[in-house]
């Protein structure tokens, strides 16, 4: 008879596994973040419009066509091609980079050199503009997304465990997917940034826009690479959390799921935004696990909230941020 | 000249469930223009409002149609509802809260101007223990049932019913919510993983649904042990989840598919004219033949209506007549073209509920279609009907009014 | 001729110094690994002029934090009037009567200067919350009041054009002022200015000097300042104190500073004029 | 010269502290009151009521309180939604527990129980700042809606975990309930609304508002200075607390009637009003009206043209309109990135000049 | 080295009766025009708000970052017009801003803070080292702190920085703003001494803002007086040391010598260029 203790074991893997899944959004705020000060409140609609995009390419929907159908009668809806995945995959990576660069040419490029919360309220802006715009681009009908990612119970982990503790334990194989990439991205991405030249002067444009400019660092070059790096991160959130819900408007919501993560790993950290995830992951599961049934459930939004509150007393810049410089 | 007014949401979270069903309200209208040339000969005039499932804009929907003169409101949210049952009574204007809404506006002697036929929420849970003893022979006890829903006002609907059901019947009920949007419901399905439940009951909308679906074929939940409410078994909520969905059930108060002659009229006057609603790619799904079913209840209200007080362009007040007099009978159904499609009920001053018939369908994912499998059933009138009384009464005392018809 | 006797003594143009105002004994502040400052005593007299000087990095600006309260040593005792001060938050320390501007200029950029300078004034306001949502009455006099001596400072600072300007469009010099205002209105005992003349050119530096000469001499304020330029500082102050590295190298008259060879060495680089 | 201030000499301190110094701004602000409070009424039907005064003067309370916090004294906060919940779950108790209480004090109280919520939630603020402390905030909201989700004594055990609001009425006219008249409840809100906008400007012209923007400005300088930060920051909570308060008791009790908390206080509407006081101007009373404003009359204008005049589907019509308000919040950000109030500030200073360019 | 009086040298920068706008409304120069000559020293003077700081962001293109905008007059680099480069472009050409107030990366090492100077340059590792040993050995204080967070470093220590990090990019002209404010004497001495052998054996020009005239004079070879966004006066250094005038307002001298500050309280000025 399995006891207590065997299923918290469970609840805190599968809290671990969360917690990755969030952390997937989180990096993607935490990159922008960390290049431009920029708190970008439009990254949940971002994943959301990248998994339409990707979806759309690969069952050949024509964009746009309820527009276009309104407007001139036609009756279009597909172009009647199947896209491989990894094709479709690129190509949706080269409409976010467009992406990036329209809304450096037309957004942040005149907006340089403002305070961070104008750069975050351009950014909700960008938000109201990208839903509607994904909407009447793709249709806000639910998709299914398969890029092939195995998902479903892992079998051999399951029987292992029965075998040890008589109870399986239940792992979803596009949780342990999401794992091996997240860990590729963010060693990747910690490489990337605290080592190379682009990454140095990306974190110097966060600190001082005017400074940056002055030495030579190109704004718009930094911003259209971490907008383009941050499509990229969206992208890839949005393919495992549509590959699990379906893609439809919910999906931009999932950016909820980052923000305690963020402010616990701290906004430019991006080995925080992994650390953070499996905090909150574990935290929110193991706590909804054995405190959540006594006081009727449905505890995990407000004590991922509350975890990273706590930790924020100690440390009011998140496990790994930059510590606030507060000098006179 | 007669005016409905579709408060429809075909944006935001709910979109995707929004728009079937906006599609098949407004195409039955549409095909009653081109073939009938309207209700009695008044043409109808459908206005829509995007609402956005957003309680605020519903508001603002409602204000500014009711001025068209729009005869009866179809919300679709519970939330919605609740917000216009005292505005659309002090505007005398009734509501149709088809299936959702407030459970005890059955009662019309108190809720004078509200109407939620054929069924309700209770209906729905007491129908889904029913089928439950069915399959068991008629034993429930020392069954372990667990209802997992959307953790809000709608989802917590049927927790009274289901435990007023768990002592007649003897079975033991645990809660799940999930809360909106419910993208994530990890802990949820490990709990169900954990405690073994028997049979597993659903009050979801939107993502939730899917994501349930999903998890529960993660896990390996036995599908035909995982019953949904109506709202919970569109093919929205099956399909993310591919095979793995096939058996999943869902209960529902009409019927599914295009194979009724209704739909060839709807063909040739309203499809192959290009005046379909929407994209046009929704006909025949299970939330398109919601919305289709709606409308041809307010169509019959209204003909029943303009029948009761001999004039065609009928007022709201006239129309809430119709709606108390309506009465659906198989014959009446077969006549317009949708033989066996709904249960048979009629309304009345007391009762603005309908009989609580509903049945259960069952996905088949290699068909890719949803089947009726049981045939329609009431809802456990003796427990459901003091329950009734009980909130009604008290609505009545908060806010005033004595019950009665006239 | 310095007479460092308990009650004071007097200056070369006949200024009457008082008794210790504020006495720092051994003070010690370490960043991590950075000893920003070692083991300093020294005094400031009631009514002086007292400066304090040092190469870049000798922990001047971390003094001021110190008697601020803003930084916390880790050794050290402050005294003040006669008492030993117990640890205290900066807010608690401003209304001992010891106001300050600083280094890098951190005026209230959202405000406009009037508003910058009232602030100085809001540990003399004391009417409730109710009070100012209701204006009318308390509020409304209290307010009036005191605009009436920050009106005073601006006379005095000449900045009455400038107040209802947001203090972010000005520039450097005239902010440096703005700064001194609101410091100023807070009609201190102790005056900490963190070189208050940076950025400016001759004419600008002769007006400064102007005004901290006439607070110390019409208000008798007490004035510790930074500053870099060598002649503002041998031409106003009565006492100088000298750090490098975070520790104390000299202490005493202009002309003892001037001839200290430590300082020369460390400092000055060539003797001054 | 079209605006005109010069000539405009003040002899006393208390007269060059008013709210409208210049004349010509004081003249149209009277305009504006009289014709709210003697006009307006008596032309307003039910449509403009529900659907545009009412969520304007409600949402501009809300704005203000908001304002008071993130304008003035610089502490984002996403917990607006789980703040007005605590008005109107506070509203509702008091109304169904003191029947016979003017719901005008129900209000009020529920404000000042409000103010006190906030005031418990505020002090992370002491350690946390900026977008740090707007994340934390989000705990108080989600933990707020899920209590009121979850304890059925808040909402009177009624089966759905709805609130509704009874009939109540001020001089015997309803105000809540079914049988309000469009006029009634119209003045009820924006006699809330000019007392809220009147109090702000009170509070923050006189040494507390500088408390708070020296907070906002420099944190640490005003500490040195002699602010107390804890005094401060805690007494931005409780009065933006206070209004936002207020506005969740009116949302629920007169405007909607009947709340359901999540749906109703959800964190988009803390989203939405943090996005009113940016869009409309940080730190300005104006720049509240203009940002609810903003995003509650524009959605219902751009709906009213595309699917009324223009005739357009609902939701090519609802899609557009977001395109459009982004577009527009973007379009104004470039102008000018201080919000609405400070464009106007601009045009203001250009109309003096006027016809001169500099 | 070139010699005041030698003035036919090639004109690298040329700025041509500029007038600058903020925020559409406020005019902050009204008709600028300067000349620096290749592998010059010059000195633009002025007091408070005279629009130095706007006149060096105008050439260097930092003004649309703040609102502002050249509205009319050009500014020419190697007979080229640049006003309508972006800054990185700048740089590539050689012309690079020490901004007033230091704006160092407070989050970046003072070490990291160095290298982002040399972003524009394609140079190898090696090189880039070695320039960065260069700027040690001017700075040894930088050496020390170089692990340091620069926004952790004294007021002095991040003018350093700032330098410092302008000569990783190895640039043929460097806009300097206020090098000296809130150094200590002997390291503005220092500086200008650095500047001095920079212009000197590398051959760089300078354009510096400086309110310390005195040392500023002293160094370059031309000046230009700038007030209330208007050129009032111009020559070469020297000759504008002996100006009367210049003396009195902004040398602090009068006949009798550099006056006391502490004689000043009585003293009120006379008269200004303009008013
Ligand atoms: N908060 C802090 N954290 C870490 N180091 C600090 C901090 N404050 C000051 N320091 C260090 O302490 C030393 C003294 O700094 P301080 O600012 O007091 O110098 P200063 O004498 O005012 O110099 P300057 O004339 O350049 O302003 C410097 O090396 C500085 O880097
Ligand atoms: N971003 C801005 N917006 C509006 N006005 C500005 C802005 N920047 C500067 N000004 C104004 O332009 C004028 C010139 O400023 P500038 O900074 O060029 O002077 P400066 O000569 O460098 O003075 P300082 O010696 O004080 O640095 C000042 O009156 C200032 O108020
Ligand atoms: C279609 C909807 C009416 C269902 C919804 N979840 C509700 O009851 O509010
Ligand atoms: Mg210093
Ligand atoms: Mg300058």
């Amino acid at each position: 008879m399995p006891d207590q203790l065997v299923f918290a074991m469970e609840v805190f893997l599968n809290g671990l596994m969360a917690g990755v899944l969030y952390a997937l959004v989180a990096l993607g705020f935490v990159l922008i973040y960390k290049a431009s000060g920029i708190f970008n409140y439009a990254q949940g609609v971002m994943a959301l419009f990248a998994a339409l995009t990707l979806v759309g390419i690969m069952e050949g929907q024509v964009p746009f066509s309820h527009l276009i159908n309104a407007v001139f009668g036609t009756d279009v809806h597909h172009f009647g091609w199947h896209m491989p995945a990894l094709v479709s995959i690129l190509l949706t990576m080269a409409v976010m980079v467009f992406l990036a660069w329209a809304v450096n040419k037309l957004i942040f490029n005149h907006l340089v050199n403002q305070e961070p919360i104008i750069l975050f309220m351009a950014t909700i802006g960008l938000a109201y503009f990208m839903e509607g715009f994904g909407d009447i681009m793709w249709g806000a009908d639910i998709k299914k997304l398969d890029v092939g990612l195995p998902q479903g119970i892992n079998i051999p982990i399951d029987e292992t465990t029965y075998g040890w503790f008589g109870y399986g334990f239940f792992i979803d194989n596009l949780d342990i997917v999401a794992t091996v990439i997240a860990a590729i991205l963010v060693v990747a991405l910690v490489i990337f940034s605290q080592y190379t030249k682009q990454g140095r002067a990306m974190r110097a444009v966060a600190d001082d826009h005017q400074a940056a400019l002055s030495v030579g660092i190109s704004l718009n070059f930094i911003w259209v690479m971490v907008w383009s790096l941050a499509g990229f991160v969206a992208l890839v959130a949005g393919i495992m959390w549509g590959t699990k819900s379906g893609v439809q408007f919910s999906l931009s919501l999932i950016a909820l799921k980052a923000l305690p993560v963020l402010m616990l790993g701290g906004f430019t950290s991006i080995p925080g935004a992994i650390v953070g995830g499996l905090i909150i992951g574990v935290g929110e599961k193991l706590f909804e696990f054995s405190v959540g049934p006594l006081i009727g459930g449905a505890t995990e939004n407000w004590f991922a909230y509350v975890l990273a509150l706590i930790f924020l007393v100690f440390r009011p810049q998140g496990l790994f941020g930059e510590k606030i410089i507060e000098r006179v | 000249e007669v005016t409905f007014s579709a408060l429809s949401y075909r944006t935001g979270p709910y979109a995707a469930n929004g728009i079937p069903f906006a599609d098949g309200y407004q195409d039955y209208f549409t095909l009653l223009n081109e073939r009938d040339g309207g209700i009695g000969g008044e043409k109808i005039n459908l206005v829509e409002c995007e609402t956005g499932y957003n309680t605020e804009k519903g508001v603002e929907c409602y204000e500014s149609t009711k001025g068209t003169g729009a005869l009866v409101y179809q919300p679709l949210s519970t939330g919605i509802t609740y917000q216009l049952i005292p505005k659309a009574t002090a505007d005398s204007i009734p509501i149709h809260s088809m299936g959702y809404g407030r459970t005890s506006a059955k009662n019309g002697e108190v809720f004078r101007w509200v109407f939620n036929y054929p069924a309700n929420y209770w209906d729905g849970a007491s129908i889904a223990i029913k089928h439950l003893l069915d399959i068991n022979g008629g034993d429930l006890s020392g069954k372990k049932v667990a209802l997992v829903y959307h953790n809000s006002a709608y989802g917590k609907e049927p927790i009274r019913t289901l435990e007023e059901l768990a002592k007649k019947h003897g079975y033991e009920l645990s809660l799940l919510p999930v809360d909106h949007p419910g993208q994530e419901q990890k802990s949820q399905w490990l709990q169900i993983r954990r405690d073994r439940p028997d049979y597993v009951l659903m009050w979801g909308w939107g993502v939730m649904n899917q994501v349930a679906i999903q998890e529960a074929v993660n896990i390996r939940f036995p599908m035909e042990n995982f019953i949904g409410i109506w709202w919970s078994g569109s093919e929205n909520d099956v399909k993310p989840a591919g095979d793995g969905a096939n058996g999943y059930k869902a209960l529902t108060f009409h019927n599914f598919g295009t194979n009724y002659p209704l739909f060839d009229d709807l063909k040739t006057h309203v499809i192959d004219k290009g005046l379909a609603a929407g994209a046009g790619d929704q006909v025949g799904t299970v939330l398109y033949n919601r919305g289709l079913y709606a409308a041809m209840l307010a169509a019959e209200a209204a003909k029943t209506a303009q029948g009761i007080h001999g004039v065609t362009a009928i007022t709201p007040a006239q129309m809430r007549d119709g709606m108390e007099a309506l009465e659906m009978t198989e014959a009446k159904m077969a006549e317009l073209g949708l033989p066996n499609f709904g249960p048979e009920f009629s309304v009345s001053c007391q009762n603005h509920g309908g009989n609580g018939f509903g049945a259960v369908g069952q996905w088949d994912a290699a068909a890719g279609e949803w089947k009726m499998i049981t045939d329609y059933m009431q809802s456990d009138q003796d427990v459901l009907q003091p329950l009734i009384e009980a909130d009604s009464a008290a609505y009545a005392s908060e806010n005033g009014i004595t019950a009665g018809c006239n | 001729m310095l007479d460092a006797s308990e009650e004071g003594y007097v200056t070369e143009d006949g200024r009457k110094i008082g008794g210790v105002l504020m006495e720092m004994k051994n003070i010690t502040l370490r960043f991590g690994g950075v000893k920003a400052i070692t083991d300093i005593s020294f005094d400031i007299r009631e009514g002086e002029i007292r400066a304090i000087i040092g190469p870049n990095g000798a922990g001047k600006s971390s003094m001021l934090n110190v008697i601020s309260g803003f930084y916390v040593p880790q050794e050290g005792e402050v005294w003040y009037k006669g008492k030993k001060r117990p640890p205290m938050k900066p807010y608690q320390v401003a209304q001992l009567g010891i106001a300050r501007t600083f280094q890098n200029i951190a005026l209230f950029e959202g405000m406009t200067v009037l508003d910058n300078v009232m602030t100085g004034r809001l540990n003399y306001m004391k009417t409730n919350l109710l009070q100012q949502a209701f204006w009318k009455g308390s509020a409304e006099k209290e307010e009036t009041a005191n605009r009436e001596v920050v009106e005073k400072v601006i006379d005095f600072l000449e900045i009455q054009s400038i107040r209802k300007t947001p203090v972010a469009r000005l520039p450097y010099g005239l902010k440096k002022r703005v700064e001194l205002a609101r410091a100023l209105a807070a009609e201190p005992s102790l005056l900490l200015l963190d070189e208050p003349m940076a950025g400016m050119n001759v004419e600008e530096k002769e007006d400064m000097s102007r005004f901290i000469l006439d607070v110390n001499d019409e208000f008798g304020t007490t004035i510790a300042l930074i500053e870099h330029d060598m002649g503002v500082v041998m031409d106003l102050s009565d006492r100088v104190v000298v750090m490098d590295y975070g520790k104390k190298i000299g202490d005493g008259t202009p002309s003892e500073i001037r001839s200290n060879q430590a300082v020369i060495d460390a400092y000055l680089g060539v003797a001054h004029d | 010269m079209l605006y005109r201030e010069a000539g405009d000499f003040k002899t006393s301190y208390v007269e060059d502290s008013q709210t409208f110094p210049i004349k010509f701004d004081r003249y149209r602000y009277y305009f504006v009151l009289v014709f709210a409070f003697a006009i307006v009424p008596f032309v307003i039907n039910d449509y403009w009521v529900n659907a545009i005064f009412m969520p304007f003067l409600i949402y501009s309370i809300a704005a203000i309180g908001l304002n008071i916090l993130v304008g003035y004294c610089g502490q984002v906060s996403l917990g607006t939604g789980g703040f007005m919940a605590v008005g109107a779950y506070a509203s509702y108790k008091l109304m169904t527990a003191f029947p016979d209480v003017n719901i005008f004090f129900h209000i009020i109280a529920a404000g000042g129980i409000t103010a006190l919520v906030g005031v418990l939630f505020g002090l992370p603020s002491l350690r946390i700042k900026g977008f740090y402390l707007a994340v934390a905030t989000l705990a108080a909201q989600f933990f707020l809606v899920w209590l009121f989700n979850r304890v059925s004594w808040f909402y009177n055990y009624s089966a759905s975990g709805q609130i509704n609001a009874p009939e109540r009425s001020v001089f015997g006219v309803e105000v809540t309930g079914a049988n309000t008249e469009a006029w009634a409840t119209y003045l009820f809100c924006l006699v809330f609304t000019v007392a809220c906008a009147i109090i702000a400007r009170n509070l923050t012209r006189g040494a507390q508002g500088r408390k708070w923007m020296a907070i906002r400005d420099m944190d640490i300088a005003a500490e040195i200075i002699g602010v107390d930060p804890l005094k401060a920051k805690l007494s931005a909570f409780a009065v933006s607390s206070f209004f936002v308060g207020i506005a969740g008791a009116l949302f629920f009790a007169v405007y909607l009637g009947a709340v359901e908390v999540g749906e109703a206080f959800g964190i988009q509407k803390s989203f939405l009003v943090l996005f009113m006081v940016i869009i409309g101007g940080l730190g300005s009373i104006f720049g509240s009206f203009a940002g609810a404003a903003f995003l509650v009359l524009l959605p219902v204008l751009l709906k009213n043209t595309l699917v009324g005049a223009l005739g357009w589907p609902t939701d090519l019509a609802a899609h557009l309109e977001f395109m459009i308000v982004g577009a527009l919040i973007i379009v104004f950000l470039i102008a000018e990135p201080h919000g609405l109030a400070q464009l106007w500030r601009v045009a203001k200073e250009k109309l003096r000049l006027w016809p001169f360019p500099h | 080295m070139l010699d005041a009086a030698e003035t036919q040298t090639e004109t690298l920068l040329e700025v041509n009766n500029i007038e600058v706008i903020y925020n559409h409304v406020i005019l902050v120069l009204k008709g600028v025009s300067l000349k620096v000559p290749k592998g010059g020293i010059t000195a633009l003077l002025g007091g408070n708000g005279a629009g130095k700081t706007t006149t060096l962001k105008a050439i260097s293109n930092l003004l649309a970052s703040e609102r502002g905008e050249v509205t009319k007059g050009n500014i020419q680099y190697r007979g080229e017009r640049v006003q309508d480069l972006n800054p990185s472009d700048l740089v590539k050409k050689g012309v690079i801003q020490v901004m007033e107030g230091r704006h160092c990366f407070e989050h970046l090492t003072v070490e990291e803070n160095l290298l982002t100077g040399a972003y524009t340059r394609g140079s190898s590792k090696s090189e880039i080292d070695a320039d960065l040993e260069m700027v040690y050995n001017y700075f040894p204080r930088l050496k020390e702190r170089r692990r340091s967070q620069a926004g952790y470093t004294s007021g002095g220590e991040q003018q350093m920085v700032a330098i410092g990090r302008a000569l990783m990019s190895r640039p043929e002209t460097i806009l300097l703003d206020e090098p000296s404010m809130g150094l200590a004497p002997q390291l503005v001495e220092q500086i200008f001494d650095i500047v001095k052998s920079l212009n000197e054996s590398e051959g760089y020009t300078f354009l510096l803002a400086e309110q310390n005239t005195n040392v500023a004079l002293r160094f370059a070879h031309y000046g230009y007086i700038l007030e209330n966004g208007r050129v009032v006066m111009d020559g070469p250094a020297k000759e504008l040391r002996e100006n009367p005038d210049v003396k009195e307002f902004y040398l602090g001298m009068s006949d009798e010598g550099r006056k006391s500050f502490r004689d000043v309280r009585s003293y009120r000025r006379r008269k200004r260029w303009l008013s």
